[in-house]
């Protein structure tokens, strides 16, 4: 603006540096931690000066959390949460701004009354339903009685039990968790935003439904797409509750909950190097994809909002 | 042969009808123009006879076929969106080209033809160019690209210039009449700018509420429109239309304003005005000329009146004229210098004199 | 292909490295089976884990459960009793063999036992031998267990002499209410402390707890006690930093102190009783005992009891209490470790042992059995941190501790009915 | 909602959207179906001993004064965690705003925690707010002679969980306000200052009116995630304690379902948060149907 | 007392200069309006007046105070935003009586003052509403009320009207016309609309690329364009401008365009074109007129061409025409039908020719 504030302009500026040395604090003050050796860390107030220690807590980290594995997990997991809802959300937005049929308005309200329920408020169910896909089905059959329908069929007792566990396994932790229309909503806003005409154009251009999205929309969607790829991939990273639960198997854990046991517990020497070396490797990849690709991620932060 | 033949075509939207049974027959390599005022189903015609929008009833014929159930790439026809609607992601060729692609059109020929239209339209250096990198002109010059790659026997044109300024708008629309003369195919434009269907149209629809108000060639809707609505949309400055009432004055006929102010109606053949009706006259800015004596008017037409705001446009000039408590909208030569205030004898051009009933609006003059 | 067999446990760090030792040696021992163990968390969530594994029909063969689930595990309807698969496969155990205090935790109703008893342990008394002998106090015995009130008069001292606190504690219920009732033979609840009926209530609001509750409030004042949570911080690393000099926690502590203490010399004494208490009560036991879940086949079950029973012999055993401070489960075990003398050049490992077998169980310090055992303890902690922290009175707290664990008895109760 | 040009198809459609409905009735439906039977059912944790008791466990549980304190707690946790972070994140974003260059590297410098998983936010503060070794809490004891002990103090516990939960969400504040912010037409700020408004009025009668739908949305995120994802600040960081003064209600459902086993409880606590947070997700869509408009 | 004075002043947006030294007095209670291609530095120079933008170098007076320092609340000025600016989250009342609250005026006066400028712009029934609750026009007035109640000694408006539609903009700019005869300021309006310009201003200033090219009355601009950038802004359809070269032809001067076509040039008192150079020549549409015999144009100025393109407004008529190779549009009334291909003979109205140095741009003539 034009008044003449240099007094507030010197303030914005300090406000502002104070602003980012105060959000920067922890991750520098765990930086530094990760640098020292287990006597400087555990000294009373730490050390603010970093040690040479980087490369021998960030091994030790790596060892002792499984790390290597667990970061593997983490970024199937975060990719395959990414691939899967940007999939499943787009095809399900073009179907429901696209075409005009009659359970359009089911199928939307359907998915849009999960737009903000997160997996934390039906985390015991949804866990047994990945424990057991079929589950529902077996119940029916003992429910409604088909059991007996089919033995009196086949004159003999018929047990079914179909068992399809997603324990323990990527698919376990990928799929419920794209059960949201968080995403979907996103590009259901952003197809209201293609200009009708383009779709017009397109079909006296002679294109099909599929055309039209393979090669209009999906192109189009590119900057969407980039922006919930970060999104998330954060998202699909940070999970914590619903791995703690779905997974047993130790070369199936996140590396987020992995990090849990480098805490140092009631139980443990006080390493808080190796935990800080840890926490700052399991939370590099994400801040890099956040930071890589801000522009988008900013993007499509904010149209999340509409 | 692409003659196109609206029979009695109606669109509802649900329950709503917004065409109401339309019926229009357009020759071959006609350039047709729709108008009317926003919402009036301009837009609404144009996409049913593209194939964009189901024919609530009524059938369209394209050629020598009806269309109706035909789907829109198989009609022979080719449409320009107002906003373009140019495929964002891909270059001048790849817009010009995608039709031809999808409908596995050998690749020569699709350069070819390609070529010849960017040759047109002078697009040849811009072909691998983005939308976002051409001007909004260029824009508009791809999008008629595209069109007329497909050689289609029927152009469509959904208000292609409105979103250009006025200077380029002037420039496309030279470029438009110079293509319907090259291509010769048959056009449908739709716009709500008057001056573009005058300048481009062989014939103009007016069109008002889903219905047609009237049929013609510009200058014929000009000097005969069939009703208020026609006569205050076609012409810029509009038409003066002033309510009056027609009454008897010795054995001729006068139109009456108000107490004070009245002129006569001069006797034309075969009239059909009948004394103490109440109408509404329409006279044209431009039939008003400040009287020098040598304009060749019966006294009777000339009335003394009142500047009120001048409005200098450099080759003509507006005047809000006061006479006697009615208000005119007066054009003159745009080098006499008029100022507010000032008073005026002027002579109305009553040869040009319209008279639409006052309760249905129709012509009876 | 040698069959896999999955056990599921809590012990991790130091414990848990012991464990891979022994998975280890078992799975060299032989060719049939493969044990492949996994940590699950710390107790409650290994048991949650189970929980939720059984439910789900992923259970794993082997559940290891801390002794606060034993009610839940052996009401749950899926286990395998361990006294029935030592049978069915063939094995013929002397049960008489194994610590008696150990077993009657574990055994139901008919005297049959229902888990295999794994890492046992009870509370013991560590101090800083150092910091003791700094505030001119000599070293205790590790035999006669000093009183509360003499231990609050070196506490005293101890503080005088510098040190930040005199005394901490880990599980704190375990310790403080649940040990302190049963050397003190005081009912922690009614129908024998559960044994004898899910209708039992709890009884903690006795005069007796209420008043060494407020003691310890009493000493927090001067910093003869002090509160060092739960997780994460734990009282531990107090006692590590020097911050206390008296830490009270589980014999199995021992491992960690072993591994962890550099630059203190620091030694076990028995947990302090009540003056009055002339002839102090067994302490009870705590650690976790391994479960059999059912749902495997005949085959695999018997990998199950070979590995339980390559648990329970002496040489692992001996290993096993020699790095982690638990019980030698069986008689054997332990009579030959204190034939090699182990315990004259180790004397702080037999502490706890003597502590616990020093008379026979009454009904009351036979052991707990309580249904939602787990929920009660959290329970018991929350109420506990309001005493701590000035929220409530201790009576305040025991009642509400009572009142609000009655409720979940009398769900578990409904439940199984 | 609806496009003008759609395609019709007889099946497509529904191929298109079946995965997406495969994947919420599965995951989302059936076991909020499922839920909701549990939570009207007393069972043992293994499933084995099921009664119906139709709402007896949402009666005990606001019976259950426990139950209601939680629900305090989460209410205070919420709004504190809501409110400092989007103080902090208004400050902020107004100086970038108000800060002629660099707008992009401070934005890099400030969007980082974003990406920091709620877990590990809640171990870094933990590491800094321990009343041992906390470099903060060895800073607040030495300087303003606070006695801090988040072990053993419910509201020093409650103070450190709602730090690291809320560092987390200045950053994602901090996005929508600066996006806002630069989304007011500039001509209203040109207009105020010549109508005689000071930097501060403009921002006091101007910015924040005009910032209100983003405010409330921004709100409205705030609570969900200080109801749902900082279960995993707490579960590093408390775990509820110190006498469950950080048990919010999501940590709740988690330690009496899976710690404490009682799922008919636990299921009667995740309906109750399911209803909660409808009604959220329909007022959120009231809102926004009356958006202020920022041109006209 | 609120004559502006420019002098010098210069703007520079970090390295680029982007007004370069503009200087102009505006008078008390003048109308100004500065028209412009867009980016020519219209709304800078009107930013920089009303202090929402710093000066670079030079200097601005309002009233008898250099105002180069002082805080725009300050100026005495208030500014109407092409987007109207108006606060969406306060009603017409709290719009229009922000700035008096702000002054911490009393409350009765503000009431006065907000009533009377409802009052002036029939927005007393509107008090009440948002600004999404008014359509374009009411908006339109709210911004100019809030302007009004702060009583200003100069407003700035820029581009008002360019967010309304035609219609609209016509009403609007007599509504601004009108307040400029009631409250007697000082006015500087920006517009790129030359109709607008023409209508409003008692001066036009005419600028390009961050300079002013001339500064006039309406009419002056029209008639004595300064050079070829004026004469094709200003006028519409605009003058045409057609490359020639001053020959000699006997003891006269003549313009000749091509060898077949070459007009005489008419004498002038103290004319300077000087035989052997290249000029632009220029002359309006309407002053060619189609050869009746008995316009009094001399022989020569006649011609004989072709029709190429018919554009009928129905009261007028653009003829783009080509005489032996060159072109011109010649304005024609509208009632006369011609159409594509007639020839025809038009005399030119030489009376009104404008000659331009063909490199310098610069009128001559
Ligand atoms: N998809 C639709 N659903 C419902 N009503 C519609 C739809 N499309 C158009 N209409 C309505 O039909 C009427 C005619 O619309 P149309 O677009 O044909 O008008 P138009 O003459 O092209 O107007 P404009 O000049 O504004 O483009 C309008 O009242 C419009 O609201
Ligand atoms: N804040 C700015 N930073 C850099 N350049 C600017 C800025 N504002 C304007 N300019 C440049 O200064 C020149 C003049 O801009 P100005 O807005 O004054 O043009 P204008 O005549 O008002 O145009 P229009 O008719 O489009 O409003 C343009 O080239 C523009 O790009
Ligand atoms: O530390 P541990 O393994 O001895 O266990 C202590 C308590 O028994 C747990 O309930
Ligand atoms: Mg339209
Ligand atoms: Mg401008």
């Amino acid at each position: 603006m034009v008044e003449k504030t240099p007094i507030l302009d010197a303030l914005t500026y300090i406000f502002l540096m104070l602003g980012i040395l105060i959000v920067g604090f922890p991750i520098i003050y765990a930086l530094i931690a990760a640098t020292l050796p287990i006597e400087e860390v555990s000294r009373v107030p730490m050390p603010m000066i970093p040690g040479d220690q980087f490369m021998v807590n960030i091994q030790a980290a790596w060892e002792k959390g499984n790390l290597g594995t667990q970061l593997v997990n983490s970024f199937i997991m975060a990719s395959g949460i990414t691939i899967g809802k940007i999939c499943v959300s787009m095809l399900g937005a073009f179907s429901i701004v696209y075409f005009d049929y009659r359970l359009r308005t089911v199928a939307f309200v359907t998915v849009f009354c999960t737009l903000m329920l997160p997996v934390e408020v039906r985390i015991l169910p949804t866990y047994e339903m990945a424990a057991n896909l079929f589950g529902p089905l077996n119940l029916m059959w003992e429910k409604l009685g088909l059991g007996a329908v089919a033995g009196w069929i086949a004159g003999h007792d018929v047990e079914i039990n179909l068992d399809f566990s997603l324990l323990d396994s990527y698919t376990g932790l990928i799929l419920p968790l794209v059960a949201s229309a968080t995403c979907t909503f996103l590009f259901r806003q952003f197809f209201l935003t293609v200009p009708e005409e383009l779709c017009e154009a397109a079909k006296m251009d002679g294109a099909s439904a599929m055309t039209f999205f393979r090669k209009i929309l999906f192109p189009l969607s590119k900057t969407n797409i980039a922006a919930l790829v970060v999104i998330e991939f954060v998202y699909g990273w940070n999970q914590y509750l619903w791995p703690l639960l779905i997974t047993t198997d130790p070369d199936m854990m996140t590396a987020v909950i992995g990090l849990q046991n480098l805490i140092p517990q009631a139980d443990d020497l006080p390493y808080w190097n190796v935990a800080m070396a840890g926490s700052l490797l399991v939370m590099l990849p994400p801040i890099l994809v956040v930071l890589f690709m801000q522009r988008w991620f900013v993007k499509g932060l904010v149209e999340r909002e509409k | 042969m692409a003659q196109v033949i609206l029979k009695d075509i109606v669109k509802k939207f649900g329950k709503t009808e917004v065409v109401h049974g339309i019926s229009l027959e357009i020759a071959d390599k006609e350039f047709v123009v729709l108008v009317g005022p926003s919402g009036c189903g301009k837009s609404t015609v144009l996409r049913m006879v593209a194939g964009l929008e189901k024919i609530t009833s009524g059938r369209v014929d394209i050629g020598d076929r009806i269309v109706n159930d035909i789907a829109p790439k198989d009609r022979h026809v080719a449409m320009v969106f107002q906003n373009y609607a140019l495929y964002p992601h891909m270059n001048v060729f790849g817009n010009m080209s995608f039709g031809l692609k999808l409908s596995k059109t050998p690749k020569a020929e699709i350069l070819q033809r390609v070529n010849e239209a960017a040759t047109i339209l002078g697009l040849e250096d811009l072909l691998h160019r983005k939308p976002h990198e051409l001007s909004g002109g260029q824009r508009q010059r791809v999008a008629m690209g595209r069109a007329i790659v497909r050689k289609p026997s029927v152009f469509l044109f959904d208000e292609p210039l409105s979103n250009l300024d006025a200077k380029l708008r002037t420039q496309m629309r030279t470029e438009i009449k110079r293509l319907h003369q090259k291509v010769q195919s048959t056009i449908i434009y739709v716009t709500h700018d008057q001056v573009e269907a005058m300048t481009l149209a062989d014939r103009i629809v007016v069109m008002r509420d889903g219905k047609i108000e009237q049929v013609g060639q510009p200058i014929e809707l000009f000097q005969n429109p069939a009703n208020t609505f026609v006569a205050g949309f076609i012409g810029s400055p509009p038409m003066n239309l002033v309510p009056a009432r027609i009454v008897k004055a010795g054995n001729t006929l006068k139109i009456r304003f108000n107490d004070q102010l009245s002129v006569p109606l001069p006797v034309k053949e075969g009239m059909k005005v009948k004394e103490e009706t109440d109408v509404i006259m329409g006279l044209r800015t431009e039939d008003f000329t400040v009287d020098n004596g040598n304009g060749g008017f019966p006294d009777a037409w000339k009335l003394d009146g009142t500047v009120e705001v001048v409005e200098p446009l450099g080759g003509e000039t507006h005047m809000h004229m006061d006479f006697k408590g009615v208000s005119f909208i007066a054009k003159s030569e745009g080098r006499r210098i008029f100022h507010a205030g000032q008073q005026l004898r002027m002579a109305m051009n009553l040869n040009h004199l319209h008279l639409f009933d006052a309760d249905s609006t129709q012509s009876i003059y | 292909k040698p069959i896999e067999i999955h056990w599921w446990h809590a012990m991790r760090s130091a414990r848990g490295e012991v464990c891979n030792a022994m998975i280890k040696k078992f799975n060299e021992s032989q060719d049939k089976y493969v044990v492949v163990g996994t940590n699950k968390g710390n107790y409650d969530e290994t048991v949650n884990a189970g929980v939720a594994a059984i439910r789900a029909k992923k259970q794993p063969h082997i559940l290891q459960s801390f002794e606060v689930g034993t009610q839940t595990m052996m009401l749950s309807g899926a286990i395998y009793p361990v006294y029935e698969l030592m049978k069915d496969a063939g094995y013929k155990i002397d049960w008489d063999d194994y610590l008696q205090p150990v077993l009657s935790y574990y055994m139901n109703a008919d005297g049959n036992l229902m888990s295999m008893p794994f890492n046992s342990s009870t509370p013991v008394m560590y101090y800083n031998v150092d910091l003791f002998k700094k505030a001119g106090l000599a070293p205790l015995s590790k035999e006669k267990p000093v009183t509360w009130d003499e231990l609050g008069g070196m506490l005293k001292k101890i503080v005088g002499s510098g040190v930040p606190g005199g005394m901490v504690t880990a599980w704190q219920s375990w310790t403080q209410i649940e040990n302190y009732s049963a050397i003190h033979n005081i009912p922690f609840a009614s129908k024998a402390n559960g044994y004898e009926g899910l209708d039992c209530e709890l009884t903690i609001n006795n005069d007796k707890v209420v008043n060494h509750i407020a003691r310890l409030k009493g000493w927090m004042g001067d910093k003869r006690f002090f509160y060092g949570g739960q997780k994460y911080q734990g009282p531990k690393s107090e006692f590590l930093a020097q911050n206390a000099a008296v830490y009270i926690d589980s014999i199995s502590g021992i491992a960690k102190l072993k591994k962890a203490v550099k630059d203190f010399t620091w030694d076990v004494a028995p947990l302090p009783v009540e003056s009055w208490m002339k002839e102090p009560q067994n302490s009870i036991i705590g650690g976790a005992s391994n479960w059999v879940l059912k749902g495997h086949s005949k085959k695999e079950y018997q990998g199950v009891a070979a590995f339980l029973e390559f648990l329970a012999n002496n040489e692992m055993q001996e290993f096993w209490h020699k790095e982690t401070g638990y019980f030698p489960i069986t008689q054997s075990a332990y009579r030959s470790l204190k034939a090699k003398g182990y315990y004259d050049e180790q004397p702080y490992q037999e502490v706890g042992i003597k502590q616990m077998t020093r008379r026979i169980p009454t009904k009351i310090s036979r052991g707990l059995r309580l249904g939602y055992f787990i929920q009660i303890r959290n329970i018991i902690n929350e109420e506990l941190e309001l005493v701590w922290n000035d929220s409530k009175s201790p009576k305040e707290a025991m009642d509400s501790a009572v009142a609000r664990s009655n409720q979940k008895l009398r769900e578990f109760e409904k439940t199984y009915k | 909602m609806i496009k003008r040009s759609y395609f019709t198809s007889k099946t497509l459609p529904y191929l298109l959207i079946l995965p997406q409905i495969l994947v919420t009735v599965t995951f989302f439906y059936w076991p909020a179906f499922q839920g909701l039977m549990q939570s009207m059912m007393l069972s043992d944790p293994f499933g084995l001993h099921n009664t119906f008791v139709w709402f007896d466990n949402f009666i005990s549980l606001f019976k259950d004064p426990l139950y209601l304190k939680s629900i305090g707690i989460t209410l205070g946790f919420s709004a504190a965690t809501a409110a400092v972070s989007i103080s902090f994140g208004l400050f902020v974003a107004t100086m970038a705003n108000r800060a002629l260059r660099a707008k992009a590297v401070i934005r890099t410098l400030l969007i980082w925690p974003y990406a920091v998983a709620p877990a590990i936010s809640g171990i870094l503060w933990l590491f800094l707010l321990h009343p041992s070794y906390g470099i903060v809490s060895i800073f607040l004891t030495k300087t303003f002679g606070l006695d801090w002990n988040p072990v053993l103090r419910g509201n020093d516990a409650l103070i450190m969980v709602i730090m690291a939960s809320a560092w987390k969400e200045v950053s994602y504040n901090f996005v929508f306000f600066l996006a806002g912010m630069q989304s007011i037409p500039k001509s209203l700020i040109e207009a105020a200052s010549m109508d005689g408004a000071s930097p501060f009025r403009r921002f006091w009668f101007i910015t924040i009116p005009l910032l209100s739908p983003t405010m409330f949305f921004v709100t409205v995120m705030n609570i969900i995630y200080s109801f749902f994802e900082t279960f995993g600040v707490i579960h590093t960081v408390t775990q509820g304690g110190p006498g469950g003064a950080t048990n919010i209600l999501v940590y709740k459902v988690y330690q009496d379902g899976f710690i404490g086993l009682n799922l008919g409880s636990s299921s009667a606590q995740s309906v109750v948060l399911m209803v909660l947070i409808i009604t959220i997700t329909v007022l959120q869509f009231k809102y926004v149907e009356r958006k202020v408009q920022y041109t006209g």
